[in-house]
């Protein structure tokens, strides 16, 4: 489970950062499978990605930490072919825009392979790739895509939340034998949390309850998961039980816990680390429309981006991200919580974040990234 | 083009050898032939890019070929399955949609591929399995080895950059690669000259300091040289080349039919080439030499004119994928 | 609105094919503007890219009605760059398939120079996409990336049903100042129609009521909009009215007339060229869900592509389309109608079909396509 | 790279010429460098990616153009923004995320673009900003206008298929465009020998016919005669050329500082280059010719310091935009 603000509660346990805990998954990976390698525009650079390469290219060797031409079409091909010879190719996109140069080979090639050879063909792929945000990143550069990949049949999307889920989802990506988008977003790079530091694969089998309660069920992805805790968090101590779970896999879907949950609460918010129209959230509340109709108590909500691309200017992107304020606020009024309460949780949630500049993930961090 | 006979002279294959590259020749001409007879019966549901006309270019570069090493091939893949060695039955199968096709009935006659033959994948979207062709090699030279990679495509696929991302990728990682470019001068009703600057098409290798071999297209010796020598180099480690050959479709771009009618070909061009048919001329040069008699060349047209019928009597008894069957295998 | 079977009942009208429809509003747009200009592969054929570009290269030469090379990406941005100048490019991709290889261009240069300029550039262009079905066209080549496209904030995406609106919708798509997507469904350029002769641009303003009913909404786009009619018509003469709507414009948005009709009418149905999951339905439901929540009287249902890759073999493209036979049976289940008008309503409309090739939109067309 | 004085013989161009180019250069280096030294307080809150080293290709290439004639440019776009004309209040304000800035705070850095100053675009993605170029003197020839447009990149760019299709659309339908190369040996951490096979960088042209000029991109002189070259080809509708010259990134590739402490580049590289410096040299020349006094330059430094000073307070003074104004200019 994450531990929002960093602060684990048990201190015998390891704490990683999320990039740590991808450099582990990949080491443990490469070290037990001779097939699986990383590519990329970087792979070799001495600030290891983020941090989430560093120490590989020393290990493995430039054969196994493959430093790639600004060719993503090409590589990512590459990568597909690679994968049908029973290789495990791990690609990485510093930022998620540069895979929309090889949307071709996504979309037809990977996604379609096993599909159009009735099953023979197999593409072991994972791609990462960094959805960017803050620091007047601005709009080509943070983006938040899992839309996209998620409407394509043959594709796996996964969107992590937490260091834990970093290293044992990335492990459970590269075993799998189908192409997965990993979707990671800058933020859960630096969060920290426990991880366990064995070889531990996890299955890509659907989201995890994170808190339970039975007054409203809320679905949160990747980074948007640390603040709807957050918020639910401030919500259990003013008696309003939330349902909280943490998507992890976008598709294939699962969502059968989640409407189990919907069908219980009768109340259902999705928060969105990407746009909320035509994002995962419309989805969600469709199925949950179609198949819980009879238990829902309340309009089902949406939270995410606003319609518009990414501005760069610090004081555009305040209005621009989602944060637990917003999401305790919706909740307050999805449960027709006075409003006494649901200002006093704004401004309680809100307190603990004044001294932090909206545009960084953490007051130590000193641009630029 | 050449219309002279081809030289069997310089070439160290046995009559064994350049009987059996003839049979292939006349084979994938016989198959596709039969697919544009039958076409218009409207029982083969998907389109069809024939290969008639350019049958020198697909057997000259298997021919050197081992069964391990793989290749992968476009929308016009008819010829390259079969030189290759895919199976003639299940890609009359594929091409009718029957669960017996080589896909299953999933891909159509764009989409062959044959695991046991080396057939990795054909795709229809034009320069998409270049890159498909380098992580092959890649793979070979990761698992240490000594296979090599076929890449099929036309002269259109030398304008989209995943073709001169991957010359790149090749070059710079060195890879046991084969870039196999058929130039027959069109992408489906536009010239070259409409789309290219005039210059040697080869000459896009220099970009990337990518070798070149060049061969008449239509000389099926002259092709399978320049691709050994390619082969070779990759198979020894030194890396892809690129063998460059010129030929010409005779039939029209998708479909059946000739579509010479449209215009879009300057008169005369279409017969020029057929004069130098890559079939015939093969067969006038081996009748000469005395390696081929007329009994032989007849037992080997009945030979494949059976197969055909065969394999078309068998794909069209065959059973359709059952509808539910749909669903299938969209996850491993 | 468009004729069902190409009957129309007037028969004093003029009548044109989809096709024919684009060619004249193409012509006439060319004509009128000099900025026009049409670029793509295939431009010059003799063929006329499915006679949509018939004629035009004899009349207004290459300078205008540019081939292009196999190069989706440099001519796309190439585009992006005349409309910065004030040019009005319509480029043409035959197969949606080969804009993925343009996606970078359209999602970052395309969609979002306007806004990042501050208002400043303006890209008046338009990309026609052709979505073609039928004849084993298989899983690269058949493929409705609608919901792709309608993620992206900054694109317009149009989804014309009829002769007229291709031709008014794209005159309006022309004079429009923003990137549009046209997608063109393959078998509304055979479908014939009333087509108004003069240059009367349709603005893109939304969803167009095809037909009113009260006791259920029903929201369908591009070519399903004709199979939806065909059910609703036939509904009629059972009694069940369908307030039919043909979306047209998927982005942006324009819900406010079919939220107002599901508040009436309580139930909701939706009818996706492309895939149920993901796709527009999902938006469109979700919006219901939240926006007219109290008035809804059953489950909303949506109804699109089965979430696979399109199989080439007739025999597995028998059960992946949606045709009117399920809407009509999809609507008899949600306004609860009797088992045994169902039945014969599906038997009904399959009747005209039963001589009809699945594969292929009219009997008197020969393949390949 | 060359390191000797710039040879100021051979060149038509006048003293005020020369001492306009002169005053260019250093002011973008000074603007560069003022960015670096502020940075730190985190008030630019979005990525720089300076040009200090490569101020002699911006304005040598710029300079030879109109104000009508038009530029792109890349995530790399200071310096080719300022060289063009285009507004430094503006800039300097962009940069902070103000109303005011060029694109009123929504771009950043990576954005920068004058329509008065003829700057069309600047985009962060590798390659992305050519294929705009092209279409730019596309709407030249359509609209019967004398102009040329030019588009920047940089020697990673060269891997990205976008160019070579770009390229290749250029030279056959001959467009007024020069395609401007500054390779500056490293994409980010990546030298050019682990990323492209080792040849002449501009042979790439070769594959599509452009014609090439190639000069020291540390010589202003040098480069502006190069593009010149190229831009008056464009002009008389003769086509596209590719103009590439070597240069030398001096800072990190993102960021104000330096990091050759990290060891990606060969010691010692830096300092050679720095040796060789754009502005540097230039003055040398000129005050050797006598054509520069120290009081001149000292006067030029000091008035560009004057205008940075002001550019940067009035940047800070500068409102944010309202944040609901995030929502505007989605749509036309
Ligand atoms: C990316 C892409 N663009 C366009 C097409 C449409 N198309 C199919 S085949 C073809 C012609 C390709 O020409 P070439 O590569 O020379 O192969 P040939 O057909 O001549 O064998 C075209 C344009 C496509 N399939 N993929
Ligand atoms: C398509 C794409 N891939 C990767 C990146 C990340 N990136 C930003 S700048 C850069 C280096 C580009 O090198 P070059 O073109 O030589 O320009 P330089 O930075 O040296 O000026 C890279 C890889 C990007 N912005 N776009
Ligand atoms: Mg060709
Ligand atoms: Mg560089």
């Amino acid at each position: 489970m994450p531990e929002v603000d960093g602060k684990p509660k048990d201190r015998s346990k390891r704490i990683l950062t999320g990039a740590q805990a991808i450099v582990e998954a990949t080491e443990q990976a490469m070290e037990r499978h001779p097939e699986v390698f990383l590519l990329g525009e970087g792979a070799q650079d001495p600030k290891g990605i983020f941090g989430t390469t560093t120490g590989l290219l020393e290990r493995f060797g430039p054969q196994r930490v493959m430093e790639m031409p600004l060719a993503e079409n090409a590589f990512t091909g590459m990568a597909i072919g690679a994968a049908l010879m029973g290789q495990r190719p791990l690609v990485v996109h510093q930022r998620v825009e540069f895979s929309l140069l090889a949307m071709e080979q996504l979309l037809n090639n990977a996604a379609k392979m096993h599909y159009v050879s009735g099953g023979k063909h197999r593409v072991p792929l994972v791609i990462r790739v960094v959805v960017g945000r803050g620091w007047g990143q601005g709009p080509a550069h943070s983006q938040s895509l899992e839309s996209l990949f998620s409407a394509v049949p043959g594709l796996k999307v996964v969107l992590p939340s937490n260091a834990a889920d970093l290293k044992g989802l990335l492990l459970g990506a590269i075993e799998d034998d189908n192409p997965v988008v990993f979707i990671e977003h800058r933020w859960t790079h630096y969060a920290t949390g426990h991880v366990p530091p064995g070889y531990a694969p996890l299955p890509l089998d659907g989201p995890r309850r994170l808190r339970e309660g039975g007054d409203v069920t809320v679905v949160a992805s990747s980074y948007m998961t640390l603040e709807a805790l957050q918020a639910a968090n401030a919500l259990a101590n003013q008696g309003i039980g939330v349902d909280l779970f943490d998507l992890r896999v976008a598709r294939p879907l699962q969502l059968a816990e989640i409407l189990a949950s919907v069908a219980r609460t009768g109340r259902l918010l999705t928060v969105d680390l990407g746009s909320s129209s035509f994002g995962l959230g419309a989805e969600i509340v469709a199925r949950a429309a179609s198949e819980t109709f009879d238990s829902l108590k309340a309009a089902p909500r949406r939270l995410g981006l606003p319609d518009h691309p990414t501005p760069s200017s610090r004081a555009l992107a305040e209005v621009f991200y989602i944060r637990s304020p917003q999401i305790g606020a919706a909740i307050c009024d999805l449960v027709g919580a006075k409003p006494e309460l649901r200002g006093q949780l704004e401004e309680e949630l809100q307190a603990g974040r004044d001294d932090l500049p909206l545009d960084i993930p953490h007051p130590s961090f000193k641009g630029p990234f | 083009m050449k219309t002279d006979l081809i030289s069997l002279e310089g070439s160290d294959l046995s009559t064994e050898d350049l009987l059996r590259l003839y049979r292939n020749l006349l084979r994938v001409r016989l198959i596709e032939e039969a697919i544009a007879a039958r076409y218009s019966a409207q029982e083969m549901r998907c389109p069809v890019h024939l290969s008639v006309g350019q049958e020198a270019a697909a057997v000259g570069a298997c021919d050197p070929l081992t069964r391990e090493d793989r290749i992968v091939s476009t929308h016009r893949c008819h010829g390259h399955y079969l030189a290759k060695g895919g199976d003639l039955t299940r890609m009359i199968a594929e091409i009718h949609g029957r669960a017996t096709g080589c896909c299953g009935g999933r891909g159509g006659s764009m989409h062959l591929f044959d695991d046991d033959a080396g057939v990795v994948a054909s795709v229809p979207i034009v320069g998409s399995s270049v890159p498909l062709g380098l992580g092959i090699a890649l793979a070979f030279q990761q698992q240490g080895l000594p296979h090599v990679a076929v890449a099929f495509f036309g002269d259109g696929a030398v304008e989209e950059g995943a073709l001169h991302e991957s010359a790149n990728l090749a070059v710079v990682h060195q890879l046991p690669l084969v870039f196999f470019l058929e130039n027959n001068l069109y992408s489906v009703y536009t010239p070259l000259q409409d789309r290219q600057p005039e210059r040697p098409l080869a000459r896009f290798a220099s970009a990337h300091e990518l070798p070149v071999e060049e061969a008449d297209g239509n000389d099926v010796l002259a092709v399978r040289r320049a691709t050994a020598v390619a082969v070779e180099r990759a198979r020894q480690g030194e890396g892809p080349t690129l063998v460059a050959v010129n030929t010409y479709r005779w039939r029209e771009h998708c479909g059946p039919a000739y579509d010479d009618h449209l215009g879009y070909r300057p008169e005369g061009e279409l017969a020029k080439w057929q004069a130098a048919c890559p079939v015939a001329r093969f067969e006038k040069a081996l009748t000469e030499a005395g390696l081929l008699s007329k009994e032989h060349q007849e037992s080997f047209a009945a030979a494949c004119a059976a197969e055909i019928e065969t394999a078309f009597r068998v794909a069209l008894q065959a059973p359709f994928p059952r509808p539910e069957s749909a669903t299938d295998h969209v996850y491993a």
